[in-house]
């Protein structure tokens, strides 16, 4: 056992913390510090740096334009992302998508997509839930059939992340109705101006748009558009769901969000004093502070063990679980540090998508108090999607203890 | 000791189910809040119609002679359909402030304005740096004049007038300022919830009248905010039993994994433990009301006990019911949202439960100490 | 709705906290400080002087030597005993057979065996729990056969309080192995002087004895000790755990502990100040003593309310779950704030029951002390007994939210 | 980074899990409470002849040459069965004390005593006003001798030699004492899981040597307490890991309403949370034991954080293990109240939650300011 970590990989996050500084556009940087989702322009841009050097897909096979780095590097590569408050990247192409397509998308398929993704140039949606089968994928009824060498596909797809952005969308269809449910469903990739497309935004409580639902309705997708073999859609979709095994923990994520509260809390007036020094809210910071500090050292071990290893498992079962509580938690306290203010709501001054675009909001001046109570609210999804805390405790019973 | 409503108070609960059925609807409060303001005229002239303006307040102030249960009644009516207008800064705030007052020709007629809905006015009291607690005020008085800044001042943006507590060498004094006056600027922003607030900003800004003289403000203002409490407390009660409500409906009739949600075990006890916190949270309220005729430190034991129990249990039921609802629970165009965000909002208003505990953790005492009341107990 | 106490519930409580004043003998009530179960020494005594009062159980009907004050006044009466520190009298006996016998006993029943509760003289236990049997009662297994004018006990009880004190024990047995599981239990009051009745002491964690197993061997009980009507037994313990449902809250203890652990904090150094002025330590205490006072406060709405009051209900349901978490909550506080001597084991030195008689104590000179961390043990079993928090969870769903 | 046990080490973790099959089983331990010592010679003997005394101890220390992982082996077996022997304080808390100290002849043979089992050195640091904070020490040194009380000296009644750590007006120094000398009388009592420990006074109580002059002293207590501390959280990891595994094991045979334990959701729940709670234990455990290295307020920044989580993972572990068990994990005859009484002391013991909490929050710093080290992070 050794846990120090090598003084190559301090290297290594020396020479990528000089990347980012010298090469994160300072306007992005400062947007990046208030707490909205990107928007599309800042993403496209820094994708375009990070392309150019290489750097778009690090957790893809070098072959494909990603590179040969360690997990340990690949995240202190994505932590010091966070921590310059760089642009989180297009998530449904990159680290979903991606892995499908260079282990099992054939040569055509990855010469024309891989490419754009790394680019910035296409993005990409999931489309997997539909109403009626939130965590319970199999139950999915958007149907593709074939007609010659296309597939028609008609459905509904929902809480379809950034389908306003989105250029292209993979799907899960239920090719085959004959077959058991989980047989029957493929992979489709579908352009997302193929006609009969239609989209349709859902605003969510933080006033802000991310999420869609997508309409199908006869839509012609070519069958070369399939990933694999019909049938094993399935099979990718979990593929995909477990490939990364620690990015749902949003470690680096949260620790972007102590700072930030810790920041709020050093400037804001409690009394006669500064909030920071006021015990009850040090303690909670503090305690969130453990939390995280036990939640990275959780990736770190996962981040080192082999891939089916027991003790791997049980840690990475976690993640999520308490990642996304975290997450949350994070958030609540960022808002309770600006008092009043914290109560307001604060829709995206700079952003594309407004609900109620009245500008009303408080007089915020410090970037790091902007957009903190939309991610408060935002946040309170973090427990639900990707399996709900619920059924993360369920999987943790029954795989991990055998319940 | 009664804890059932008389008949005219279940007479006053109902005419609050009325309305809020006819006028509350989820539609109908979704064009409010596009409308912008907040504030619909029409529904306000019904609240003076209806009496509820004055509700609460005692016949030798101008109201009708009911007290806080009453205003109880009204404001859980209104946590239930997420009112908007802001009934509790003026018809408890600003009213039980002035009420504390002694009996003054101008005293009375202000109540009297509010009583009929004519006088929209609005206590500008807290402060960023106070974070809730109610002597923290740096605002100053000289001269007839006041300087500083009054934050998250619900209503303040369509106020008629603006109770200001300032401070001067002798104490907080209150003191009547007309927000169109010179000198007074809005930054005006709406809450999660779509309340509509305003940080004020007095610059130099001139006193139409002094309420309160230097060193007496901060008694009358603090019972002012003591109503305000509890009729803060009752609207979280309001909202929380409607969002245990709408969650069972919803878990009941959701199917997952080839059953309805409602028979998962998991989520039956965190529903049970949802209403165990709103019934505490309900229990604790009757004891804030009872507490409200209690001396100074007792009073204020008892509402800083309240405040605490119900804003862990708002955060807790709110974002409960979000979670118990999945994704469809994150949405705008599902109730449960904005009955979250309210919950959210009514947690952190006034200090949420780590002011709250402070208070009451410097104002130690037995159980059995000082009165033989429950209230006290 | 009205939430002033009437001032003349006030004058009573005055005049009951006087009387406890003028009578609890000082011995009695300096024990009464220390955190042990009382000596059947000591609450004999004290029962015999509330007796010559008339109030050794106030909650029975008049005509059975208890009283016809109101709900409210029971309370108080409750109240004060706890805030003297009173011993607590045999429950098993006033609480739980007395309402049984008042109600379903019959004349020759009640006059054997009221009085001899009243005064002290006899002592009873309660026999519903079996092996095998935690929180399901309906399967339990000691058989009664009748046997010409006496019934033939064999069987065993578990979680058996202050049985080795009992004269008497009051049982749940099978007298019908043909009907239903629950139509063939009996109510059957036994002498526990009887041949073939073994008690075996069950030690716990806090390493004092209050549960025992005991052991039915051929035990002869007349029939006349037969409560009502042979198979209705289900129907009495029902209605003896639903008789009070208010006690189960605990509120009134808990009350004294907040006050306990408030003394205990105001002596206990830390560093150059004390426990009661650090922020982190009040806080917890400031959250504990307002969740008393709602739970307090929902007392009083249960004893306002009408029997079969919905709302009632609701609110009684809550009771026994938040009254045992914060009982136990209450324990852990009182030994958190003797810091260092609060992880020492504190057998009571002057208990008749020791598992370790090594007198292995730290040197406590403060009554309020003496054996705080053998309570905070022994209340782990708060949210066990009485059905365990999760049956109470349950309940809630099922009874109140219809789930 | 390397979270693989060595072949070394697993040698180490079977040896240990050899003898805690051997010599605790629960009857066995049993057995040991009631002999009314918590310490077994030939268990002391075991320890010194497998090395395991020196197992923690760099070879310049007279150890053999492990480090805080060996430590952390032998402790997390340790608390797998509750070993009562006196381990922590002896070939920790004395020796990484020792260890710290500038090499000396005195110190050399002090730890070689350890060792080779023969010196049972226990520190006496601690004091009641301190609630585990190190560097509160009331305890005075002059003249050549100590005058204070030092509290839960555990092994405190057995020990041959005693690090009393006592200020004067220049710092805090260590001083060797004789337990038996003039003017130390120890009041011995057992703590809630059976271990023997002391109370020890100390009126003038002459000093043997002088171990640390005054204000040498804290940093070399404070590395001994930090060695201390990751090896009670790995105690703590063993006996979570225990109790979560008896609890399995109950809960899948016990049947209640025909059915067993284990079927119940809302047992299934508390059980993966559980888990979690331990799996995050031993992540900052591993933390905490990197952290050893860091200078200074890194090193007690990481140790803050690793005690405030472990304190509370024990207590709830702990506490729903006796939950689950229902009844009969109430009782004496069942290990696995043994083990929550373990882990109740252990997250009481130098320092519960909050003092940690309140050490982390006077040490801020940003997660990527100092270092790129995970162990900073």
């Amino acid at each position: 056992m050794n846990f120090d970590i090598a003084p190559e990989d301090e290297a290594f996050r020396a020479e990528v913390r000089a990347f980012i500084t010298a090469h994160l556009p300072p306007d992005i940087a400062r947007r990046g510090q208030h707490d909205y989702h990107s928007a599309r322009e800042d993403v496209q841009r820094w994708m375009r740096i990070l392309n150019a050097k290489g750097w778009s897909a690090p957790h893809w096979p070098a072959r494909f334009g990603g590179t040969d780095w360690s997990p340990l590097r690949k995240y202190i590569f994505q932590d010091e992302l966070r921590r310059a408050r760089a642009p989180v990247l297009d998530r449904c192409a990159l680290d979903l998508l991606g892995p499908v397509l260079c282990t099992f998308g054939s040569p055509q398929q990855q010469a024309r997509f891989l490419p754009p993704i790394l680019n910035g140039d296409e993005w990409w949606c999931q489309g997997f839930s539909e109403p009626g089968s939130g965590s319970d994928l199999a139950s999915l009824r958007t149907r593709a059939d074939l007609d010659g060498d296309h597939y028609i596909v008609n459905g509904q797809k929902i809480w379809t992340s950034e389908a306003h952005y989105a250029d292209w969308i993979f799907a899960l269809v239920r090719t085959d109705q004959t077959v058991k449910p989980q047989a029957g469903i493929s992979f489709l990739l579908i352009d997302m101006k193929s006609p009969g497309i239609v989209r349709r935004p859902i605003w969510s409580i933080d006033e802000g748009l991310t999420l869609n639902e997508v309409f199908f309705d006869n839509v012609r997708v070519p069958a070369e558009n399939l990933i694999g073999e019909p049938g094993s859609g399935w099979g990718y979709a979990k593929f995909l769901l477990t490939h990364e095994r620690t990015t749902s923990a949003v470690v680096s994520h949260t620790k972007r969000d102590v700072d930030q509260v810790r920041h709020l809390a050093a400037h804001a007036r409690a009394g006669d004093g500064l909030l920071i020094d006021e015990p009850a809210f040090a303690a909670k910071l503090a305690r969130l502070e453990a939390e995280v500090i036990a939640l990275e050292w959780s990736v770190m071990r996962v981040l080192h063990a082999a891939e089916h290893d027991a003790a791997g498992n049980a840690v990475a079962s976690l993640l999520k679980l308490r990642g996304s509580e975290l997450s949350e938690r994070a958030a609540l306290l960022a808002a309770e540090a600006l008092g009043d203010h914290g109560l307001a709501a604060m829709p995206d001054p700079e952003g594309h998508h407004i609900l109620h675009g009245d500008g009303l909001s408080p007089g915020l001046t410090d970037d790091e108090a902007i957009g903190v109570t939309a991610k408060a609210m935002f946040r309170r999804a973090t427990t639900i999607y990707g399996g709900a805390s619920e059924i993360q405790r369920t999987l943790i019973a029954k795989s991990i203890l055998g319940l | 000791m009664d804890f059932n409503l008389s008949g005219e108070q279940q007479a006053l609960a109902d005419s609050v189910a009325r309305f809020t059925a006819r006028d509350y609807s989820f539609e109908a409060r979704r064009r409010l809040i596009e409308a912008g303001t907040g504030l619909d005229p029409q529904h306000w002239q019904t609240f003076a119609e209806l009496g509820w303006l004055g509700a609460g307040l005692a016949e030798d102030a101008g109201g009708y002679g009911g007290g806080p249960v009453e205003n109880m009644i009204i404001m859980e009516g209104f946590g239930r359909t997420l009112v908007l207008e802001p009934f509790l800064p003026v018809a408890l705030f600003a009213a039980q402030t002035l009420a504390a007052l002694p009996a003054s020709a101008l005293r009375d007629e202000l109540l009297t304005g509010i009583v009929a809905g004519d006088a929209l006015i609005v206590p500008a009291h807290g402060e960023l740096a106070a974070r809730g607690a109610p002597d923290h005020v740096e605002t100053t008085f000289a001269n007839g004049r006041i300087t500083g800044t009054k934050s998250l001042v619900i209503g303040g943006h369509a106020a008629t007038q603006l109770i200001v507590s300032a401070r001067s060498t002798e104490g907080i004094g209150l003191y009547l300022v007309d927000p169109a006056a010179d000198g007074v600027s809005a930054r005006r922003y709406r809450l999660l919830d779509n309340q509509h607030a305003a940080d004020l900003q007095f610059d130099e800004a001139p006193v139409l009248e002094t309420l309160a003289h230097p060193g007496e403000g901060l008694a009358a203002i603090s019972t002012g905010l003591a109503h305000t409490l509890t009729g803060l407390c009752s609207e979280a009660v309001g909202a929380m039993d409607t969002a245990i409500r709408m969650t069972r409906d919803y878990i009941t009739t959701r199917r997952q994994f080839g059953t309805t949600l409602s028979t998962f075990q998991a989520l039956q006890h965190r529903m049970a433990d949802m209403l165990v916190e709103m019934e505490l949270s309900r229990s604790i309220l009757y004891q804030g009301i009872a507490a409200l005729d209690q001396p100074g430190a007792s009073r204020d034991r008892g509402l800083a006990a309240m405040k605490a129990i119900v804003s862990s249990a708002a955060l807790f039921v709110g974002r409960s019911a979000v979670q118990l609802h999945g994704g469809i629970g994150m949405t705008e165009e599902l109730a449960i949202g904005h009955t979250y965000r309210r919950l959210f909002v009514i947690a952190g208003q006034f200090g949420g439960e780590s002011l709250h505990l402070k208070t009451l953790a410097g104002l130690p005492r037995s159980f059995w100490q000082e009165t033989t009341s429950p209230a006290a107990c």
